[in-house]
């Protein structure tokens, strides 16, 4: 689904990777792992073709992807509703009732129409984590997906990501939370960072 | 995966747009009461004598214009991009160039197109002869069009700079000035009684120069953007 | 009375328009500034006692978010 | 004094003295009016010099008074819900707001619609027709602050602040336009002198002065009523309000 | 524990805020080039009879340094409530009324004083006679100082709106008026030979009021703003 | 150290907490728990003094108190070490050598003097919690510390929490992270939330 070659990155001096390959199978979890600044979202973003300068090496994507990273991309004076909508909009086509079940499932029934900018912060995430649900690209490059949110919500994104990748799917994600997915999980170690 | 059809998406953005507009009346009102305000401005700092007003008046409503328009131009993809929204807008399966159309469209609907239509009011205030009304009307039609088309070119390109503020100022107001200069000639012309229709016809075909290259641009810009 | 006709006291002397435009947008405006706050009120009591009848016929008297349905269970 | 001052901060009891106020005052105002424009447009004679659109004053006049006057009771409102937090002069700042823009504007409106047959044309940059123009900006400008707050209560405060410093600025403005236009000769432009009024034109332009503060005073509780409505819709007395209105 | 002293504070406050503003010198240069480009429309729009712009110059180089001044206010407090500076300035045990003061001063430092310093280039452009253009520089020195404390009310008050869009300006724009008047008049007087004195004493008066009250405004509206 | 009587909350409709009245005193660690939604960040505000408006109830605080919330208060445009200067100024002085300590000390050693925006998410939030190695008030006013720290920077800032405590001070903290300190942590849950 996606084949990285050679990925070398520098930054403000140091350099992050170097000679980073690997390829995205269906079925697969990839955990991206590393200290803060170790260059987990800088390769995700390179990944998902958002960074286009500044590497070297090559990335192949086959089949649509869907990428969620730091920004929640909600916006404030939309609802829940109207965000999940829009999102999803660009993708295919969901029914009303589809999009109101996906709401419900990230726990935000109630909320559907009241404006984004009343939400929490955990349940402001939600409204976009709510795209996975509805989503059909084979692929999910995530970055951080667990911020702000609590601890059955997290078990619940966590069997998502299980069933997900069951059908096929294949996940690529960075956090630094431990994971606990009924599937094997693949590690990228990305090491280095703050800390020596 | 059977993507929906671009037409329809196209509406869609220019729907969602239209509502967040629609959520900040204020923000649609703005541009009207600053375009109200700067022409009272003007008096102020001129001196109120009619006669001379109404000599200058052409050219005050579409400076004016111009800076109001000017000023929320800044805003168009500011808050896509803080958000997120745009990064994700790249990554959609559908063409770039029609949802910055759709992003341009939005903007002149809820700014040129109400300036157009409430110009006429401040033409009064500021004396300009009704003879010229029609062609201030239709001018800024025109030339408002052109305006937001060019912004968002400048918009493109400075939305990712950490706080670049009024740098697009700096951008596109030269690009603004062949605007200025026929949009205010159309309304001169009427005024003295000459056809202002050469000069409406100028503006038509800027506009049709920048539907077709402006978002090309701007689309690049947005790129880059959120590239950096 | 000053006017001598129905006719006379519409055209003022030809400042007619003037007048009767500046009465009607007068009598409009402040129309809206006696019915707009009247009907703001009304349509709020309808909207509460609405709400209380719906409130009675639920027993709960909780906090007003609405009952889980069974199929959506939370994240 | 005191106990007042606590019953005019309690929602139920002003609700409930504002309905009996607003039940003889309504009617009184309407029949000012009525009396008041008749005997304006119908029973007085034209002015010698401008004929019959002169009878705009009855309105004209009646509304720019009340539209400033209304500005100082606005930020008055605002500086005690400041000053003592009181939630009821919160109110009552945000109630005046919108009947004082409509009242600026009417005063726009018909001295523009004045100015046509006089002056001959709409619009003039004058001392007082340009700072009516500013008040109406200043008006604007605490609604749409008011509208663009989610938090009403923060709204209501902003608000305040806004007209507090409107209050400071309203003598400067009005100061500086008036010696800006001494500066300049008008174009043969003069308002009609107040001393030449005649008492026949006056006396009914009286009873439409005091009825506009009169229709002032009836917006203002009407605005208030509904507003507190909105802000205590959980309380009990509202709930028995809607109640008795259900059965 | 010994909190450190005010003026230290403040001082810091003010270099603080300096040294965000050199880190973007756009910024910095922005409100010159914009005054640059909008004093160059004004041939454009107005037509370029060298006498009639003489005599609006006062008038014109007077409404743009206000414009100018107006479109910066709007950031002064902006990204410091964004990324949640302003709740810790509000939590600090400093007198926020000289914060605030710190803050208006830094703006001005960069918008006001430097527009006045290059004033009499553009006064030069559009033909201002020269003995206008010492009343220029004074009436500017002053009258920026005022515009940028009566604009951080505005600022203050519409920095936490999510649907604030170009509020500020109609918030502040009647507020600015006045000191259009009279800087204009001062110019104006300059140039016909009668002494700008008076003139300045007014707007020195007012800049004492402003002085005194307006961060007293501010600093209640940055409360209210960080609590909404 | 703060003393809450009878807080009630309401907000959208809906009662986020009532009758909530405690108190925090030296040498407590109070954890503020609820899922996403529940009112934590409300809460936190409310005890700080930033929300004066809305609720109902009395706040005491007496003496300093250290707030940090969800956002960093990081400027971009400003190195990591004029940040933490700022920061700290408007509190107390301290020299040059002991903001750099406060920065080694949450792993931004050489870091120092990059422009904070060119920071990675976890390093950026870490310029913030420098602060907490330099702070002298007492209690702590921390709304979700660990988002996007780290495993490693996570298990520093407990043990931090663990010496602070220890010497007197007190800590309310929200997190959706399990906490391991090794001090008594008393809790208090705020439940409902999104979740019925
Ligand atoms: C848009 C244009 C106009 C505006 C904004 C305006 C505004 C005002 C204001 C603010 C007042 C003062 C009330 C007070 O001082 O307490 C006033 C009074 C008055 N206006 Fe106008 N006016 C306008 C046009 C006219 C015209 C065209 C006429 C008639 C030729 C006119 C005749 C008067 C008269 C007779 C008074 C009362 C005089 C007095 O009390 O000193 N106005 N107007
Ligand atoms: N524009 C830039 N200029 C210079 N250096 C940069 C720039 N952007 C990022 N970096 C550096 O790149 C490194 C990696 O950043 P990145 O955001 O990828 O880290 P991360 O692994 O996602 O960390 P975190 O866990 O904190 O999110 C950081 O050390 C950062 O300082
Ligand atoms: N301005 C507002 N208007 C209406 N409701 C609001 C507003 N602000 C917050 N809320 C509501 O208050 C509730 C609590 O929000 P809060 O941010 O305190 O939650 P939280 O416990 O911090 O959640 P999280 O774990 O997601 O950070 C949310 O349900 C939210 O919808
Ligand atoms: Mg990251
Ligand atoms: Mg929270």
């Amino acid at each position: 689904m996606l084949v990285a070659e050679d990925l070398s990155l520098e930054r403000g001096g140091r350099q992050l990777f170097t000679g980073l390959s690997f390829a995205v199978r269906p079925q697969q979890v990839i955990l991206v792992e590393g200290a803060n600044g170790a260059g987990k979202t800088s390769l995700i973003r390179i990944l998902a073709g958002l960074s286009r300068y500044g590497f070297e090496g090559r990335v192949a994507r086959h089949g649509p992807m869907l990428y969620l990273g730091h920004h929640s991309a909600v916006k404030a004076l939309l609802t829940p509703r109207e965000n999940l909508a829009w999102h999803v909009s660009g993708e295919s086509q969901y029914t009303d009732d589809e999009i109101e079940a996906a709401l419900s499932r990230v726990g935000l029934h109630g909320y559907e129409d009241v404006l984004s900018h009343t939400l929490s912060a955990g349940q402001h995430r939600r409204v976009n984590l709510a795209r996975l649900y509805l989503s059909r690209s084979p692929l999910w490059l995530l970055d951080e997906p667990f911020t702000a949110i609590d601890v059955s919500g997290v078990a619940e994104l966590q069997s998502l990501f299980a069933a997900h990748v069951k059908q096929g799917g294949a996940v690529v994600l960075t956090s630094h939370q431990a994971l606990n997915i009924d599937h094997q999980v693949s590690r990228l170690d990305l090491s280095a960072g703050v800390l020596p | 995966m059977n993507t929906p059809g671009t037409a329809l998406f196209c509406a869609r953005l220019l729907r969602r747009q239209l509502v967040l507009a629609a959520r900040r009346p204020v923000d649609i009102g703005n541009p009207l009461l600053f375009f109200a305000m700067v022409v009272a401005l003007f008096p102020l700092g001129l001196g109120p004598a009619p006669d001379t007003l109404a000599d200058f008046a052409p050219g005050i409503l579409w400076i004016v214009a111009l800076l109001s328009n000017l000023l929320t131009s800044d805003g168009v993809f500011r808050s896509d991009f803080d958000d997120g929204s745009l990064e994700q807008l790249l990554l959609s399966p559908q063409p770039l160039y029609l949802s910055v159309l759709a992003y341009v469209c939005a903007h002149w609907l809820v700014t040129g197109l109400l300036l157009a239509l409430v110009s006429p009011v401040f033409a009064l205030m500021l004396n300009l002869p009704a003879t010229g009304i029609v062609a201030l009307f239709f001018s800024l039609l025109l030339g408002t069009a052109v305006l937001s088309l060019v912004g968002g070119i400048g918009a493109a390109l400075t939305v990712g700079l950490r706080r670049g503020g009024m740098l697009i100022s700096l951008l596109i107001l030269p690009l603004y000035m062949p605007v200025l200069i026929f949009g205010s000639a159309a309304v001169k012309a009427a005024v003295s009684g000459s056809p202002a229709a050469p000069y409406l016809a100028i503006l038509g075909a800027m506009l049709s120069l920048a539907v077709a290259l402006a978002p090309i641009a701007t689309a690049a810009g947005l790129r880059i953007s959120v590239d950096a | 009375m000053y006017f001598d006709s129905f006719a006379a006291m519409l055209s003022m002397d030809g400042h007619g328009a003037y007048v009767w435009s500046a009465y009607a947008i007068t009598l409009v405006v402040v129309g809206a500034l006696l019915l707009v706050p009247l009907r703001r009120q009304r349509r709020l009591l309808t909207e509460l006692s609405g709400e209380l009848r719906r409130n009675r016929g639920a027993p709960s008297q909780g906090p007003s978010v609405k009952e889980e349905d069974s199929h959506a269970s939370g994240t | 004094m005191w106990t007042f001052f606590h019953k005019l901060g309690s929602p139920p009891w002003l609700y409930g003295i504002s309905g009996t106020i607003l039940r003889y005052l309504v009617p009184l105002t309407l029949i000012g009016l009525a009396v008041g424009v008749t005997w304006g447009l119908l029973f007085t004679a034209p002015d010698f010099r401008q004929g019959n659109s002169y009878r705009i004053i009855y309105i004209h006049v009646p509304a720019a008074v009340v539209a400033l006057a209304g500005y100082y009771v606005m930020a008055t409102a605002g500086a005690v819900s400041l000053i003592w937090k009181m939630k009821m002069a919160d109110i009552a700042m945000k109630a005046c707001a919108p009947i004082g823009a409509a009242l600026t504007f009417v005063a726009l409106v018909t001295g523009a619609v004045w100015g046509k047959p006089t002056w001959g044309t709409w619009w003039v940059w004058d001392a007082r027709i340009t700072s009516m123009l500013i008040l109406l900006f200043l008006y604007l400008g605490v609604i749409a602050l008011y509208e663009a707050y989610d938090n009403k209560e923060a709204a209501a405060k902003a608000c305040a602040v806004l007209s507090l410093v409107g209050t400071v600025n309203i003598p400067i403005i009005y100061k500086s336009v008036d010696w800006w236009y001494s500066l300049h000769q008008p174009a043969s432009i003069k308002f009609t002198g107040e001393s030449t009024i005649h008492a026949s034109m006056l006396y009914p332009l009286l009873l439409m002065i005091i009825s506009f503060y009169a229709l002032f005073t009836c917006a203002l509780l009407m605005n208030m009523r509904g507003e507190m409505l909105a802000r205590e819709r959980r309380t009990k007395w509202v709930r028995k309000l809607a109640e008795d209105k259900a059965r």
